[in-house]
């Protein structure tokens, strides 16, 4: 068996390598696929904790339902993302964040 | 309705009444509107002395109170709560005498957007009488803050060339002092659990070192206002660019909130920090004093020499006020009121004369005596009083304040008093160049050049002199009798003193 | 000492009754002609004469005098001062000099002044300055008869406001009629430097008020002698400050002979007559103080002594008629300070008393020469005898160089100069006499220093008067114009000889051994009647004749002519190769005494009290470093630091938006950057906690 | 689903029905009758806000304890609806003028009330995260509503891509305070904290991300960077519902969760809040001195006052003060959001297409030329310098005594030194309009117009009878206490 602590270890790497991800990278794709490396994170996280207290049913529910949730707003925040990203694709043919320096000041 | 009807709320708001009576005329109608504001004015006058027909002068206390809960919520009482007596009550009453005087000095000066002026006007007299009148913390705060905001637009729409900078300059100092004296108003408010002033002076018992943090934080915002040496540098700008009504005002009045906020709150709230900062007031104050003076006598343009003027005067008045004895305060109020008088007076000829002439270059000025008699005598009879001619009013205020101050045993020694005597002499220096220079001597170029554009330099009009004449009469009856005066402020100084004659001793 | 009896109750009335003539001049002087303007200033001083006289009269029934009191004035915790009226002999005998002097001048400036507006082109301002004239009586008035120092001091200052107002009187011109400021520079200096003086009365009376709880003279009089030393010290120095500015001591004597640029009449009764003696008075008045401290005493005496001395020093080198006379008038008061310093206080008001008769008697006749030049003046330049030459070059009248002769012109005016420089110069037995021999007598028994030094200057007196009637009146006219000049007409000649009767008889007023003034002023100050000392007094009158003689020698024997300054070495020399030893002894005097002296005097009157004390001191490095200072204070330090201290903040303020401003710069990753940054400090925060 | 739960989520539901109803409407609305969409949603609120107000001093708690109604979230959901009202009044207008009149606008707004409104009222963790989802999501296409401007849709996508960014530190956050207390529910939690196997830095870490988080929703230091590009971009009426709302709904969360769960480590956050709040204030108030669109000026004006509200929160650990101090924040919540409101109200009131209209110089003469907007928009400027006769005023003075109570007098200074600098800023705005001469050109626009008078009514009268609505804030806090 697998110490929980292991899957704690990559969710918090999973995360970093989200926060880092939305830092470094130009393509906004790819930044939107940082944020949801990092909300995944947050899942692994809650899926163990919620195997640690396995002790307590009520927070094994508790903590597996927040992953639902979780996974269902990033589908609606993809919905909304992605139409954006199209959007802005259709009028620059690029989906460099960097050349979005429009508003700055 | 008895709300309105009590002496202190009706004369603090009645102003406004004029400004709803304004809002209905026509901005066309100017001369209506001008004597809408002016009748307003007037009749405001008449419900201060009515108000002073109640004032009984022998009681210490405050009276003619209008009190009542306003904010009171989780232990927090804020009250509505005006009330007069001798520290503010002829600050009031001079006041509504020169808000009259001001708006008759606007008749012909001020043409350009005339209701919004005597709007403006009314709402700073209204904010003006609040601040003398309030008697919590908050409720002062609000008609502090809220007389910034008809002054900067009087000096920022009616001004000189440079008044945008003049403008945001006044209100930025202000602010920045009265910004820390919140501060301390909520210290006291938190600590003391009221904001009412007669309570918290009753209450007392606030530690020293705390009494100091407070006294600096309040001396901050009424140094500014004062204005006191080395925070002046707004005045004369402000001074210069306003017009002449608001020049007048800010001279005669709005200065006097700084003095008077030291009076009424540093001293009453905070007397061991007092007592402690007194030495330091005084060396800025006889500062202020020498410094203006010098400064006043190298102007070029006349109204910043008053304006100059105007630091070495309310020097005198801070040095009076902490030499904490009775002859230094009460010569400080009563300078007060000098001050307004002969300073408003000196503004008021300084913009009759601009008025014709557009310009305020003394050199080009000259034997102005011999063509306009009647102005030249006025203006020395003024600027005699603002020197301190025994007999007339500036030397009753400055005489005493002297006086206290030489003994004063807050100070522990007559350095500053003898310091502020040269004031006395540097005075006469200035303003008798500036006489000089305007009035006697060859006439001056101006005359030809004023002759050159088609006008002929005429002499006061009647109505010139009847906005003078009223000045004039306080500034001999100061000057001889005082009397009346000082026995208005008199019992109120005495009671102030109490914590003062316990920490000095006698 | 309320004493209402007889008619003390009017003595307010010496002070209302100008007023009210100066208000109805004000009011209706407009209509009325130069004689009913004249009328209603001269009634207004003649009744406050009549009021002076009335409490004269109730005084010698009741010595004790009284106090009136009018109305409160300044109350304020302990500090009470009144508008009270004073009786006493002291008070009333000022009161009846001012009073009359002053009624006499009124008269005499009717006349002077008609003329005088009109060569100014400028008739209208007869009215102002009879308006002025009696402002100037009631603040005298004031003066000398205030209860207290303060009320005192209301006086003090204003009739120093009238003598600016007065000297500045032609405001718009200088002394010779042109277009200029320096009569008002004029009218301005003696003002300020009056302040100055002010400035030290003022702190006598703080100094008074916080030791003895009262400015009132009776009440720290009272108690003055409890005080210690170092206080009675001070007050007295301060007080002396005080005389010296509005008394022109050394070293603020320094406006007194600017302050010529008034009309005559003024120069007259306040530069002469009343104001200027005011510091003796005042001196006299605080007898009960200056006789605590002998030091006092001395320095008093000592700076009287010197002004005495010095001023006379510069008289005798001076060519303005009303100048030679301005420094005559320092050089006088510095006797009368002296006197009272010393403690000679009846001498000092006997001095006080006479010099007020014959000073005034010798500028108004002066007046009138300068008048009959101008006569003279205008006679030409209207006859066109040199009608162009006139009108271009600028003529002075008061110039003693222009004249000469003029006793046939002007024998009247010749006859009251005459009158009234015997009595300056201290002959028996005109009223200077007896004065200035009563303060030579006590200077010689009680500081011996002071006595010399007042003898040296009583020489010079005599020796400058001598050189002034000699340059005026005798020889020939050295000018067109001195030969024209007219005689003054009766009413300007009238009042001087009422003044020249006073300047014979002043005398009387104290003789030796009656002591009239003495016993009179006893009821007041706690004085005693001197000795009359025949060795000062032969001393004296003897140095005044010969001081009158080597004037002569120098200036009558042969006198000066036309377009020749220094014409004596010329005669002198001409005498010298006609005598023997006289001759040589008179070179030699000239030689080692007169010429050095000569020279001397003319240093001290140009260079040293001209260029350098007046001009240059005065005007480079007081006037000039103050205008200086100022203007740095002005520019750079209060436009330039204190302004720039919230400049500098506001700037900073401003530089940090813009980089704040940088900051933001559009990219996504900064931002997030920032919120990573963010997120870092929290939490390292929270795990290092 | 019990009554009790039913009346908890009462007036959302309404809510979120009527936005339901309104995007079915609107599919089948004819072209250009949009208006009467506006006119629907309007409805919608006001009838939401009726609700709310009859369940004015009713409490209940229901699903379990995981979404309460009580006074706080009353006082909350009332101002979120007058947002949403105002919101749309502002709209409706602007919209038409815009060319972006689309009816899913007022749906969206609907939607993102109704997140505000469950934000408030969510005691459990879970809840919050869908409120916050719910009332961003909508935002975010909000934000990018105007498509055919390039600014609206770099607005869209920079507010989307750190929204989301924030998210996931907050879902992290969650996530260890899962893990250190096994639960998400605030009873819960409290629960744990006091159980002494509970490990105290993961939570502690597992707040500080959260708070990260919501740092951001209301744009506090250095979170803040997305706001004035947002602002600036967004449609005008979209940044003044998000200055108000969302800013509103990101404080009550803040307050709830950490007044609640963390009062026992106040000790450990009153520091960040207190820098936090001190840099705000700071970075907001000085960035906007250099601003010359009054957008984005107002944009940093914004932040600078959230730096304000959040310095309410600093002295929450102290329970003697923070009922009054939070009460204080709530006031100057409502204060700021109304004032904020009538500002931006009267940036539409200006603003023509392509952005004209947005430079602070456009305002040059609009004192002369329509006195009674410059009027307005000169008591919002005073109010938000904090000068009287304005509700600005009071609610700093509310401010501002509370943290004197807390006794944090260097951050009480800050506060009101950059109060001054702040006036600086306001001040050139009514400089420009009163003293410097230009031709403005203004918008018509009635109901506009009405709400701007209705903000400035409220600003002025409220300050002079403060008392109401300060006893409601302080009542609020203490049904949460």
């Amino acid at each position: 068996m697998i110490p929980v602590n292991y899957y704690l270890t990559l969710s918090v790497v999973l995360f970093s390598m989200g926060a880092l991800g939305v830092l470094i990278r130009r393509n906004s794709l790819v930044v939107f696929m940082s944020i949801e490396l990092m909300l995944n994170a947050g899942n692994l996280a809650f899926v163990t904790f919620a195997k640690m207290h396995a002790a307590n049913l009520a927070a094994v529910h508790n903590g597996q339902i927040f992953v639902f949730f979780v996974m269902t707003v990033a589908a609606a925040e993809v919905a909304v993302g992605l139409a954006l990203i199209v959007l802005i694709f259709r009028k620059k043919q690029s989906i460099d964040l960097d050349q979005l320096t429009h508003l700055k000041g | 309705m008895n709300f309105l009807l009590e002496p202190l709320n009706l004369v603090t708001f009645f102003p406004l009444l004029g400004v709803l009576v304004l809002l209905f005329i026509k901005s066309e109608a100017k001369n209506t509107i001008r004597w809408v504001a002016l009748g307003t004015a007037l009749v405001n006058f008449g419900i201060s002395l009515w108000a002073l027909s109640m004032f009984n002068s022998s009681n210490p206390d405050l009276q003619l109170a209008s009190q009542y809960s306003w904010i009171q919520v989780a232990g927090w009482n804020i009250q509505y709560y005006l009330a007069v007596d001798g520290l503010s009550i002829l600050l009031v009453l001079l006041t509504t005498f020169l808000t009259p005087i001001a708006i008759l000095s606007t008749w012909t000066a001020i043409e350009d957007r005339v209701k919004d002026f005597m709007v403006f006007f009314l709402m700073l007299e209204v904010g003006m009488l609040g601040v003398f009148l309030a008697q919590d913390l908050f409720l002062f705060y609000i008609f502090w803050e809220f007389t910034l905001i008809p002054m900067y637009f009087l000096i920022g729409i009616w001004g000189g060339p440079n008044r945008l900078y003049a403008a945001v300059k006044f209100f930025l100092y202000t602010m920045a002092g009265s910004i820390l004296m919140l501060l301390a108003i909520l210290w006291l408010g938190v600590n003391q659990g009221t904001f009412s002033v007669p309570e918290l002076v009753l209450k007392g018992g606030i530690p020293a070192d705390v009494q100091l943090w407070l006294f600096i934080a309040f001396a901050a915002a009424f140094a500014i206002k004062v204005p006191m040496w080395p925070l002046h540098s707004w005045l004369p700008d402000a001074h210069v660019e306003a017009p002449t009504a608001g020049s007048v005002i800010l001279a005669g009045v709005l200065l006097k909130m700084g003095t008077y906020g030291f009076l009424r709150f540093n001293l009453q709230l905070f007397p061991e920090a007092a007592v402690k900062a007194a030495p330091t007031i005084a060396v800025l104050a006889v500062i202020g004093i020498l410094y203006g003076a010098a400064v006043s006598y190298s102007q070029k343009d006349v109204k910043k020499l008053v304006a100059y003027s105007s630091v070495s005067h309310l020097g005198f008045v801070m040095l009076g006020m902490f030499a904490l004895n009775a002859q230094g305060i009460e010569g400080a109020i009563l300078q007060m009121i000098n001050h307004g008088l002969s300073t408003g007076a000196l503004f008021l000829m300084v913009g009759m004369i601009y008025e014709q002439t557009h310009t305020r270059e003394i050199a080009v000025y000259g034997g102005l005596w011999k063509i306009t008699p009647i102005y030249g005598s006025l203006m020395l009879i003024v600027a005699l009083s603002s020197m301190g001619l025994p007999g007339l009013n500036g030397f009753v205020g400055e005489f005493t304040i002297l006086l206290g101050a030489f003994g004063s045993k807050a100070f522990g020694t007559p350095i500053y008093a003898i310091l502020s005597a040269i004031g006395v002499i540097l005075a006469a220096i200035y303003i008798l160049y500036m006489f000089q220079k305007m009035f006697l001597g060859p006439v001056g170029k101006i005359v030809e050049e004023v002759k050159h554009h088609g006008h002929e330099l005429r002499d006061l009009n009647a109505r010139e002199i009847i906005t003078l004449l009223p000045l004039l009469v306080f500034i001999f009856w100061i000057g001889l009798y005082p009397a009346p005066f000082f026995n208005l402020i008199a019992p109120a100084v005495d009671k102030l003193l109490i914590p003062f004659r316990a920490i000095l001793g006698g | 000492m309320e004493n209402t009896q007889l008619f003390f109750n009017f003595v307010p009335w010496i002070v209302f009754f100008p007023v009210l003539g100066l208000l109805l001049n004000l009011t209706i002087g407009k209509k009325l002609s130069e004689n009913g303007i004249g009328a209603i200033a001269v009634l207004a001083s003649a009744s406050a004469f009549v009021v002076a006289v009335l409490q004269a009269y109730s005084l010698s029934i009741h010595p004790e005098g009284a106090s009136i009191l009018v109305a409160e004035w300044i109350h304020v915790g302990d500090l009470a001062i009144d508008w009270t009226f004073r009786v006493d002999t002291l008070s009333v005998t000022m009161m009846l000099v001012v009073s009359g002097v002053g009624t006499l001048i009124h008269i005499y400036a009717i006349g002077y002044m008609h003329e005088d507006v009109r060569f100014h082109n400028d008739e209208g301002r007869f009215k102002r300055f009879f308006v002025f004239l009696n402002l100037f009586i009631a603040m005298m008035m004031v003066l000398v008869s205030g209860d207290s120092y303060m009320m005192l001091f209301v006086g003090w200052e204003g009739v120093g406001l009238c003598s600016f107002l007065l000297i500045g009187f032609w405001y718009d011109f200088d002394t010779l009629g042109r277009p200029s400021f320096a009569n008002s520079n004029a009218a301005k200096k003696a003002f300020i430097t009056n302040r100055i003086g002010d400035f030290g009365f003022l702190l006598a009376a703080f100094m008074m008020f916080w030791q003895f709880k009262s400015t009132n003279f009776d009440n720290v009089f009272a108690v003055v002698a409890n005080a210690e030393p170092w206080v009675i010290l001070w007050i007295t120095i301060f007080i002396l400050v005080g005389v010296a500015g509005k008394s022109a001591q050394i070293p603020l004597y320094i406006w007194l002979p600017d302050a010529m640029a008034g009309p005559t009449p003024v120069s007259a009764l306040i530069h002469a007559a009343t104001m200027v003696t005011a510091g003796v008075y005042l001196v006299t008045r605080s007898a009960p103080i200056f006789m605590l401290s002998h030091d006092a005493q001395y320095i008093v005496a000592t700076v009287g002594a010197l002004t005495a001395i010095f001023a006379a020093t510069i008289a005798v080198g001076q060519y303005d008629i009303k100048k030679v006379l301005a420094y005559s008038t320092i050089s006088q008061l510095g006797f009368m300070v002296a006197a009272v310093g010393m403690g000679a206080f009846a001498a000092g008001m006997f001095h006080l008393i006479t010099h007020a008769f014959f000073k005034a008697l010798l500028f108004l006749s002066a007046g009138s020469v300068i008048l009959g030049m101008e006569r003279g003046h205008h006679h030409l330049a209207h006859h066109g005898h040199h009608g162009g030459k006139h009108d271009e070059e600028v003529f002075d009248p008061g110039d003693m160089r222009n004249m000469g002769g003029l006793r046939k012109q002007m024998p009247v005016t010749f006859w009251l100069y005459m009158v009234g420089t015997v009595a300056l110069a201290g002959l028996f037995p005109f009223a200077g006499f007896w004065s200035k021999d009563e303060i030579l007598a006590d200077a010689f028994l009680e500081f011996p220093h002071v006595y010399w030094i007042l003898t040296g200057a009583a020489f010079l007196t005599a020796f400058y008067m001598g050189r002034q009637v000699w340059m005026v009146f005798f020889g020939k006219p050295r000018h067109e114009v001195a030969a024209h000049a007219e005689e003054s007409p009766l009413i300007m000649t009238a009042p001087l000889m009422v003044l020249a009767a006073l300047s014979v008889f002043g005398g009387a007023l104290n003789l030796p051994g009656v002591h009239t003034l003495t016993v009179w002023l006893e009821h007041t100050i706690d004085i005693h009647p001197g000795e009359f000392n025949m060795q000062v007094a032969l001393i004296s009158t003897a140095l005044a004749l010969f001081a009158i003689f080597l004037s002569w020698l120098l200036y009558m024997r042969k006198p000066l002519t036309t377009g020749q300054p220094d014409p004596l070495k010329r005669i002198l020399g001409f005498a010298f190769t006609g005598m023997e030893n006289k001759w040589f002894v008179d070179e030699a005097y000239k030689f080692v005494f007169i010429d050095r002296y000569t020279d001397l005097a003319k240093f001290f009157a140009q260079t040293v009290d001209w260029d350098f004390w007046h001009e240059w001191f005065h005007n480079s490095v007081i006037a000039a470093g103050f205008v200086g200072l100022t203007k740095f204070l002005a520019n750079p330090i209060d436009l330039g630091i204190v302004d720039n201290i919230s400049k500098i903040l506001a700037r900073s303020i401003q530089y940090s938006s813009e980089n704040f401003r940088k900051v933001q710069n559009g990219f996504v990753r900064s931002y997030a950057l920032s919120v990573m940054l963010g997120v870092v400090a929290i939490i390292g925060y929270l795990l290092i906690k | 689903m019990t009554q009790i739960d039913f009346y908890t989520i009462m007036p959302i539901s309404v809510l979120v029905l009527c936005a339901s109803l309104l995007l079915l409407l609107e599919a089948f609305y004819p072209k250009g009758k949009q208006k009467q969409i506006a006119f629907f949603a309007a409805f919608g609120f006001a009838l939401t806000l009726g609700l709310s107000i009859s369940q004015l001093g009713n409490s209940y708690s229901g699903f379990g304890g995981m979404v309460v109604l009580d006074g706080f979230s009353n006082f909350l959901n009332i101002l979120f609806l007058i947002t949403g009202l105002l919101g749309v009044a502002l709209a409706s207008g602007y919209l038409q003028r815009m060319n972006i009149n689309k009816g899913e606008y007022y749906v969206l707004m609907m939607f993102s009330v109704a997140g505000m409104m469950l934000m408030s009222q969510a005691t459990d963790l879970i809840i919050t995260f869908l409120a916050l989802e719910l009332l961003s999501i909508p935002l975010y296409v909000l934000a990018a509503f105007a498509l055919n401007r390039t600014e609206s849709e770099e607005a869209g996508i920079k507010y989307f891509l750190l929204g989301s960014y924030a998210t996931g530190f907050i879902v992290f956050g969650i996530a260890l305070i899962f893990g250190a207390t096994a639960t998400t529910s605030f009873a819960g939690i409290v629960a744990a904290i006091a159980q002494p196997a509970t490990n105290l830095t993961l939570l502690l870490v597992g707040g500080g991300l959260v708070l990260v988080g919501f740092g951001f929703k209301v744009a506090t230091v250095p979170f803040h960077m997305w706001t004035p590009d947002v602002y600036q971009g967004a449609p005008t009426s979209v940044t003044a519902f998000m200055a108000a709302g969302a800013k509103a709904a990101g404080f009550s969360a803040l307050l709830r969760i950490f007044a609640t769960l963390f009062p026992s480590f106040a000790a450990d956050l009153m520091p960040i809040l207190a820098v936090l709040s001190a840099l705000t204030m700071i970075v907001g108030n000085i960035t906007a001195i250099a601003q010359t669109d009054i957008k984005r000026m107002l944009g940093y004006s914004s932040i600078a006052q959230a730096g304000y509200i959040l310095m309410a929160f600093v002295p929450f650990g102290d329970p003697a003060i923070r009922a009054t101090a939070v009460a204080a924040g709530l006031f100057y919540l409502v204060a700021y959001t109304i004032t904020s409101f009538g500002s931006w109200g009267v940036v539409i009131g200006l603003e023509r297409e392509e952005g004209k209209g947005l430079d602070i110089n456009d305002y040059a003469g609009l004192g002369k030329k329509y006195p009674w907007l410059a009027l307005a928009m000169t008591v919002f400027m005073f109010s938000l310098a904090g000068l009287p006769p304005t509700l600005g005023l009071v609610g700093k003075f509310y401010l501002f005594r509370a943290i004197m109570e807390g006794k944090l007098y260097w951050l009480a200074l800050i506060g009101v030194i950059t109060s001054l600098i702040s006036a600086y800023y306001y001040l050139r705005v009514i400089v420009i309009m009163y003293f410097k001469n230009g031709d403005p050109i203004i918008n018509k626009d009635n109901l506009l117009y009405m709400s701007i008078a209705l903000c400035v009514v409220i600003t002025v009268v409220l300050s002079f009878m403060p008392s109401f609505l300060f006893s409601w804030a302080s009542n609020a806090m203490l049904t949460m206490f």
